[in-house]
C-alpha cells in the first residue's frame, strides 16, 4: 500500500441529446405498460465506480480525466461528468 | 508476388478464421493472422479486421480494441494510403479509433439480428467495390446488436458530398435504425472502409451467396494496379 | 490419513456436524452420512461432509439413474468415446470426428434466467473443448409455460422467462463466436415456473487430438486456469445459511455470472495447448456441477491417482473463502490441467499470450488420498474412490402413474375434435405457439459464424459443412414431452424416431444421440416409472435407428409445489452426410414439382392423442397414444434417403406437430438454405400446392410419426417412385399433386378441404410469436 | 401538464460485490494497458435519469421504489439507489 489516500471516483456516461436511445423509450414503455403514471422521460447511461489513488507526478483528476476522454466515453454520443470523494477506510 | 493480407486478431474477435479462409482458401491471396499486440505491419498490402466481439465489446463495442498497439501500426498504414477494410466488430474498431467518422450504436428493435441482408452498392467508384455494378443489389449476411450507424447531420452531408457511402440496405430491410440505410462507409482518402455485413461469409455458393466476391476481388485489384 | 478431522474457524466440528445432522441440509441422507462415517472410518469434518454431500448428489453421481442410463445401447462402429468422459465421440471417416453433449440449465435458469441460460451455454461449451475439440455449433431445446392469460398463471413472468433465456443465450453464443443453428421451442402449461433450458453442443476435432480427462502420473502438476473463484453458484441451500452472517445479506449472490469473453479465451488457449504442446499436457477437464471438487476428484478417479491441493493457491474472486465454498463453487469459465512436473513454465507461459493465468494449485499423488491443505492444516483427506466410484447407488421404487387410465379413457378420435371448418382450425394451428415459426428467437442468434452453416435455423434439421471434406453434419433436437405424458414408452421411441425423421430429411445418416432427461423428483415412483419406461421406448428406437447414446444428462426434481413437469427426454441427434449435394431442406423448389406424402404401410391414421389440434380444440390432452412400427418408420427413412441420395428429391419434410397440413404449408412458405428468409427464394412469394387427400378433413392434422412430405421434380417422378419401392416394400409414397404457383394452399379431401392464400397463412405463422411475446 | 411540480430522479444501479463484473474487469485492464496508475478497482453500473412528476394519490417515492424493484433492478444480483431533485423549469 502506499501511503497516499484512496479515492472513490464515480463517473456518470450518458448519451448526448440528439442521440437516439431506445433503450431508455423501452424502459419507459415498460413502465407504463406496468401501468405507473407521472414518468415524463427515461435516458439511460452508464455509471462506474472507481477506487483509485493518485500516482505519482499527475493529479487524479488528470488520469480521470484522461481515462474518461479515451475510453470511458465516446466523444461523439457522449457526454460524462464525474464526482471524487475521499474513501472511507 | 501476390499481395499480403494481414488479419488482424483481437482478444475476443471471432470472424478471423472466416476472413482469413475467404481471402485465403476461396481468393487465393497471401494472407496471415496478426496478433493484436503485434507493432509492426511492414510487409502486408493490406489489412483486415474481422467481426467479434474484441474484449467481449464489455463498456462499448471496439472500445477497447482500439488501445490495442497494432492500432498504432493500422492508423499509419492507412496515413500512408494503404487499403485497410472492417466489417462488423472492425466496423466498430475502425470508428471508434476514429479511423471512419460516426458510431454504431444499439439497433433500435434493441435486438441482435442475424439475416441475410439486402445490401445495394451506393458507391462502386471504390477499391472495394469496383467490380459490383452500380446499384447492384446484393445478399450480405449481417450479425449484430449494435450496428445503428449515427452521424450528425453535418458529417452526412459531408459523407455525402465526398462519396463516402460505400452501401446501403435496400429501402425497407435496414436492419438496425442505420442514419439514411447506410450499411458501410469509407473515409475521405476512400482507402478505409468499414461495413456492418460480412462479405467474407458471402463466398461461397453453398452457404447461400457468394455476393462477397467481387469485393475482395475489387481489393484485390486494387493493389496490382 | 489424520486420526482427529481438522477443524477450520467458525466452521462446527465433526462432531457438531454428526449431531446437528447439518447434512440434510445439503440433501444427504442419514444414511449416507453413515455410509461415509464408514468408508473414512471416522467422522468427517465439516469440509469432507460437504465433499461427500455434493459428489454423491444426484446432480453429480446420477444415484438415481445411473440403473437406468445403463441400460441405454452405447456402442456401435463408429463411437470412439460413450458415456463418461465429458462428452461423447463418433467417427465421420477422413481422420475427424464429431463430439457432442446437452446439458440442461433448467434450475438456474428459472431463477435468473439470462444468466443462467447464458452460462449453460459456456458450461456445454467446455464439455467439447475440454476433449479437444473446436465447438462447431450449439442447439437450443426450450420449454416455457404458455403465453396467453387464459392459459398462464402470470403469462408476464411467461414472457419475460423466454425473452431472458433467449437473450442469454445470444449474447453468450454470439460473443463467444459459436454459431446457433437449431433448437426447439415450446409451451405447455407443465413448465410454468420449471422452464426447461437444454444446450448441446456439437464439436469437431481429428482423431489424433482426442483428450482424456485424466490426472495420472505422480508427482505431476494440477494448474487452474480461467475466472477466479467466488461463492457464485454454492448450492442453494448451504449458500442461505449462517456462514456470511458477518456480511451484509443484501450485498451477497449466489447467481454465476458467464463471461463469453474470457471462455473465448480459455477456448483458444486449451486449443492451443491440445493441439501443439500435447507432450506436456497429461489430462484436462473442465469445472463444471460441484466445480474444482467434482473435476478434481474424477480427473483423479479415472487415472486411479491421488491428488494433493493446496487451497491457499486457488485463484479467489472473494476474501475469507473456507475450504468448502472453494470446492464447491460453481464460478464458470475454469478449466483444470494435468501437467507434466518441470513444464509449468510453458503452460503459464501460452496461457498468458491468451491473457490468462494458469496456477499450479496441486500435484498427483499416489496414494489414492483426496487431500486438502489450507493455510497449513490438512482440512480433507479422503480416498478418491470413496467420493467418485463408491458413490451409492439406488434402485428406486417405480409405479404406474395414476394419471395414465384417465388420460387412456379420453376419447381421441377424429369426432372428439370437432373440427367445422378445417380452414380456420388450420390457420389456429400455425398460429399456436408451438407450431409457429421460432424466427422470433432465431434471428438473435448468430447461426453463420464461423463460415460453416448451411441450413440454418429454419428446416428439420441444421446442417454444417465439414471443411477439407465433402462431407457435413445434420443435427436436431427433438421431444415431445405429451406423447410421453400420455405414454411414457411409446412417447420415448417416438422421441428419437422424430430426431431421426428430422436428420434424414435434411440428407443425412443418422450417427448417435445424446440427451437431457427432465424428470420431476425420483423419489416419486410415478416419476421412476416415467423415467424407466421412457428410456426402455428411447433404448429401443436407438436400437432400430441404430443411433447409440454416447453422452447425456439427468436433470431431476423439475417440479413446483409438486407439480412434475411432463417427463420430457430431450433427444439431441447427428447425422451424417456422405456428401453436401445431398443437403435437401423442407422448402419446395419448383411449380410442377411432385407433391408426395411418404407414410409406412398403414398410411395417416387418426393419430390425434396428444397432437396440437387435440389440445387446441378440446383444450387438454389425453387418449390412447398408439404404438409406433419402429422397424415400418426405419423403412420409411431408408426409403427417402435412397431417393435424396440418387437425387430424386427437390425438398423434405418430416410430419411433426399440426400434422400433414401444417407439414405442407410450411413446406411452401419457403424457407431455403442459408438465408432462412422467404425473400432468399424469389419464388416464395408464389408458391402453393394442389393437393387431393383421400382423407377425412381431421387426418389433416393428425400427427402419424415417421410420414414425410416430398417434393420429387417433374421428371423425376417415375424413378422416384421405383426407388422407394426398391428400397422399401414397407413404405408408401402417395401422390398428392403439385407445386403450384397461383401462391394458393389448396388442400382437397374427402370433406371440405383446405383454402388459403400462401402468403396469408404465412404471415400468421410467422408473426404469432413476436405478438405473443410482446 | 398537470400542475404538480416536476423531478429529476437519477437512479444508480450496481451490482452486489459478490457478483462477477467481467465488464469491470475489462475496463480495468484496459486502463493499466495504457498506462494509467493508480485504479484499484472498476465496476460497471446502469444510470438512470428520469423526468416525473407524482401522480394521483401517490408519492414520487412509491412509484419509483416499484419500478427499481420490478423493473430497473434485478433483485437476485443487483442493487439500486436513488436521488429526486426538483428539476428546473
Ligand atoms: N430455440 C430455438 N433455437 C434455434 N432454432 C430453433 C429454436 N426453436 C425452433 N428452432 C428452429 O425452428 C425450426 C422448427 O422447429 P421445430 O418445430 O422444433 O421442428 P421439427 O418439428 O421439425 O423438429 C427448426 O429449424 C428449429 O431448429
Ligand atoms: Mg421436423
Amino acid at each position: 500500500m502506499t501511503s497516499s489516500k484512496n479515492y472513490k471516483v464515480t463517473v456518470y456516461v450518458t448519451y448526448k441529446e440528439s442521440v437516439l436511445d431506445p433503450q431508455g423509450q423501452a424502459v419507459k414503455g415498460a413502465i407504463s405498460r406496468m401501468g405507473y403514471e407521472g414518468i415524463d422521460s427515461v435516458r439511460i447511461g452508464k455509471y462506474f465506480e472507481i477506487m483509485a489513488h493518485p500516482s505519482d507526478g499527475t493529479t487524479l483528476e488528470e488520469t480521470i480525466d484522461a481515462i474518461c476522454d479515451k475510453l470511458l466515453a465516446n466523444p461523439n454520443m457522449e457526454t460524462y461528468r464525474y464526482e471524487i470523494a475521499e474513501a472511507q477506510a | 508476388m501476390s499481395p499480403r493480407f494481414a488479419v488482424i486478431v483481437f482478444p475476443g474477435s471471432n470472424c478471423d478464421k472466416d476472413l482469413l479462409w475467404g481471402i485465403k482458401n476461396i481468393a487465393g491471396m497471401n494472407a496471415e493472422f496478426v496478433r493484436h499486440d503485434a507493432t509492426d505491419l511492414s510487409g502486408f498490402d493490406a489489412v483486415l479486421i474481422p467481426g467479434g466481439f474484441s474484449y467481449g465489446d464489455y463498456l462499448r463495442c471496439g472500445a477497447i480494441a482500439r488501445f490495442s498497439p497494432v492500432m498504432n501500426e493500422v492508423r499509419r498504414f492507412a496515413d500512408e494510403g494503404k487499403p485497410v477494410f472492417g466489417t462488423c466488430n472492425g466496423f466498430q474498431i475502425l470508428c471508434e479509433a476514429g479511423l471512419l467518422p460516426g458510431a454504431l450504436l444499439r439497433n433500435t428493435s434493441l435486438r441482435f439480428v442475424c439475416e441475410t441482408a439486402q445490401i445495394e452498392v451506393a458507391n462502386n467508384a471504390t477499391r472495394f467495390t469496383s467490380k459490383y455494378d452500380p446499384d447492384q443489389l446484393l445478399r450480405l449476411p449481417v450479425a449484430h446488436a449494435e450496428g445503428r450507424y449515427t452521424v450528425t447531420a453535418e458529417e452526412l452531408e459531408q459523407l455525402k458530398a465526398n462519396n463516402q457511402i460505400a452501401f446501403r440496405y435496400a429501402k425497407g430491410h435496414n436492419p438496425n435504425g442505420s442514419v439514411d440505410d447506410i450499411a458501410g462507409v469509407t473515409n475521405k482518402a476512400g482507402n478505409v472502409l468499414g461495413m456492418m455485413p460480412h462479405p467474407e461469409r458471402a463466398v461461397e455458393t453453398l452457404l447461400g451467396s457468394d455476393d462477397g466476391l467481387p469485393f475482395f476481388a475489387s481489393l484485390i485489384d486494387s493493389l496490382a494496379a | 490419513m489424520s486420526e482427529t478431522a481438522v477443524k477450520t474457524t467458525a466452521e462446527p466440528t465433526a462432531e457438531e456436524v454428526r449431531d446437528t445432522k447439518i447434512y440434510l441440509g445439503w440433501s444427504m441422507t442419514d444414511a449416507e452420512y453413515e455410509r461415509a462415517v464408514g468408508m473414512l472410518g471416522r467422522l468427517p469434518n465439516y469440509t469432507e461432509a460437504g465433499l461427500f454431500a455434493v459428489m454423491w448428489s444426484e446432480h453429480c453421481c446420477y444415484k438415481s439413474s445411473t440403473p437406468i442410463l445403463k441400460s441405454f445401447p452405447t456402442t456401435g462402429p463408429r463411437v470412439l468415446q460413450g458415456p463418461g468422459e465429458g462428452a461423447g465421440i463418433v467417427d465421420i471417416g477422413n481422420g475427424k470426428a464429431v463430439v457432442f453433449k446437452a446439458e440442461s440449465h433448467n434450475h438456474p435458469s428459472a431463477v435468473e434466467p439470462f444468466e443462467g441460460a447464458a452460462t449453460g451455454v459456456g458450461g456445454i461449451l467446455r464439455d467439447i473443448f475440454s476433449m479437444g475439440a473446436r465447438p462447431v455449433a450449439v442447439l437450443d431445446s426450450l420449454r416455457f409455460g404458455e403465453l396467453t392469460a387464459a392459459h398462464a398463471k402470470d403469462v408476464d413472468r411467461n414472457k419475460f422467462l423466454v425473452d431472458q433465456v433467449v437473450a442469454g443465450i445470444s449474447s453468450y453464443g454470439n460473443c463467444i463466436g459459436v454459431p446457433t443453428v437449431g433448437g426447439e421451442t415450446e409451451f405447455d402449461s407443465c413448465y410454468e415456473g420449471n422452464p426447461l433450458v437444454n444446450v448441446m453442443c456439437v464439436g469437431l476435432i481429428d482423431v489424433k487430438d482426442i483428450q482424456k480427462g485424466r490426472a495420472a502420473g505422480a508427482g505431476n502438476s494440477i494448474m487452474y486456469v480461467g475466472a477466479t473463484t467466488g461463492r457464485d453458484g454454492i448450492h442453494g441451500a448451504t449458500f442461505a445459511s449462517e456462514e456470511f452472517g458477518e456480511g451484509n445479506e443484501t450485498q451477497r449472490s449466489a447467481v454465476q455470472v458467464g463471461d463469453p469473453f474470457m471462455e473465448k479465451q480459455l477456448v483458444e488457449a486449451c486449443l492451443d495447448v491440445i493441439h501443439n504442446h500435447n507432450d506436456i499436457l497429461v489430462g484436462i477437464q473442465d469445472m463444471g456441477a460441484a466445480g474444482l471438487v467434482s473435476s478434481s476428484a474424477e480427473m483423479a478417479s479415472k487415472a486411479g491417482t491421488g491428488l494433493y491441493l493446496k487451497l491457499d493457491d486457488v485463484p479467489q474472486r472473494e476474501t475469507n473463502m473456507t475450504p468448502y465454498e472453494m470446492m464447491l463453487s460453481e464460478s464458470q469459465e475454469r478449466m483444470l490441467l494435468c501437467v507434466r512436473a518441470g513444464h509449468e513454465d510453458e503452460i503459464k507461459k501460452i496461457f498468458t499470450a491468451y491473457g490468462l493465468d494458469a496456477v499450479t494449485i496441486g500435484r498427483v499423488t499416489d496414494d489414492g488420498q483426496y487431500t486438502l491443505e489450507h493455510k497449513g492444516a490438512v482440512v480433507a483427506d479422503i480416498p478418491v474412490r470413496a467420493l467418485t466410484d463408491d458413490a451409492p447407488e439406488y434402485h428406486l421404487p417405480d409405479s404406474e402413474p395414476a394419471r395414465l387410465k384417465g388420460l387412456r379413457a379420453v376419447d381421441a378420435s377424429a369426432a372428439s375434435l370437432k373440427i367445422t371448418n378445417p380452414s380456420e382450425t388450420f390457420l389456429d394451428l400455425l398460429a399456436s405457439p408451438t407450431v409457429a415459426s421460432k424466427e422470433h428467437i432465431w434471428h438473435t442468434y448468430d447461426s453463420q459464424v464461423l463460415t460453416n452453416t448451411v441450413i440454418r435455423p429454419g428446416s428439420d434439421a441444421a446442417v454444417i459443412r465439414v471443411r477439407d471434406t465433402d462431407t457435413a453434419l445434420a443435427m436436431t433436437t427433438d421431444c415431445n414431452g405429451r406423447y410421453i405424458y400420455l405414454d411414457p414408452e411409446i412417447g420415448g421411441k417416438i422421441a428419437v424416431a422424430e430426431a431421426a425423421s428430422n436428420i434424414v430429411a435434411s440428407g443425412a445418416t443418422p450417427l448417435a444421440i445424446t440427451d437431457c432427461l427432465n424428470y420431476g423428483s425420483p423419489e416419486n415412483p410415478e416419476v421412476m416409472y416415467d423415467l424407466k419406461r421412457s428410456a426402455a421406448g428411447i433404448s429401443a428406437a436407438c436400437r432400430t435407428f441404430e443411433t447409440p447414446v454416447i453422452s447425456g444428462n439427468v436433470s431431476l426434481y423439475n417440479e413446483t409445489s409438486h407439480e412434475a413437469v411432463y417427463p420430457t427426454p430431450m433427444i439431441g441427434m447427428v447425422g451424417l452426410l456422405e456428401h453436401t449435394d445431398h443437403i435437401t431442406t423442407q422448402a419446395f423448389k419448383n411449380p410442377g414439382d411432385a407433391i408426395y406424402l411418404l407414410t409406412g404401410p398403414q398410411g395417416i391414421r387418426p393419430d390425434f392423442a396428444g397432437s396440437e389440434v387435440q389440445k387446441l380444440t378440446t383444450g387438454s390432452i389425453g387418449g390412447v397414444l398408439a404404438d409406433v412400427d419402429l422397424d415400418a418408420i426405419a423403412a420409411t427413412q431408408r426409403a427417402l434417403l435412397t431417393a435424396i441420395r440418387a437425387g430424386f428429391v427437390a425438398s423434405a419434410h418430416d410430419v411433426s406437430e399440426g400434422g400433414v397440413a401444417v407439414a405442407l404449408a410450411e413446406s411452401a412458405f419457403g424457407f431455403d438454405s442459408a438465408s432462412g428468409d422467404g425473400r432468399e427464394n424469389p419464388q416464395a412469394e408464389v408458391l402453393g400446392v394442389d393437393v387431393t387427400l383421400d382423407l377425412d378433413d381431421p387426418l389433416l392434422f393428425a400427427e402419424t410419426v415417421g410420414s414425410f412430405v416430398v417434393s420429387v421434380p417433374a421428371g423425376k417422378v417415375e424413378q422416384f417412385e421405383a426407388s422407394v419401392a426398391a428400397t422399401s416394400p414397407e413404405a408408401a409414397a402417395t401422390l398428392l399433386g403439385h407445386v403450384s404457383d397461383d401462391g394458393m394452399l389448396n388442400i382437397l379431401t374427402n370433406g371440405d378441404g383446405i383454402r388459403v392464400a400462401t402468403m396469408s397463412a404465412k404471415k400468421v405463422w410467422k408473426e404469432s410469436l413476436a405478438c405473443l411475446l410482446n
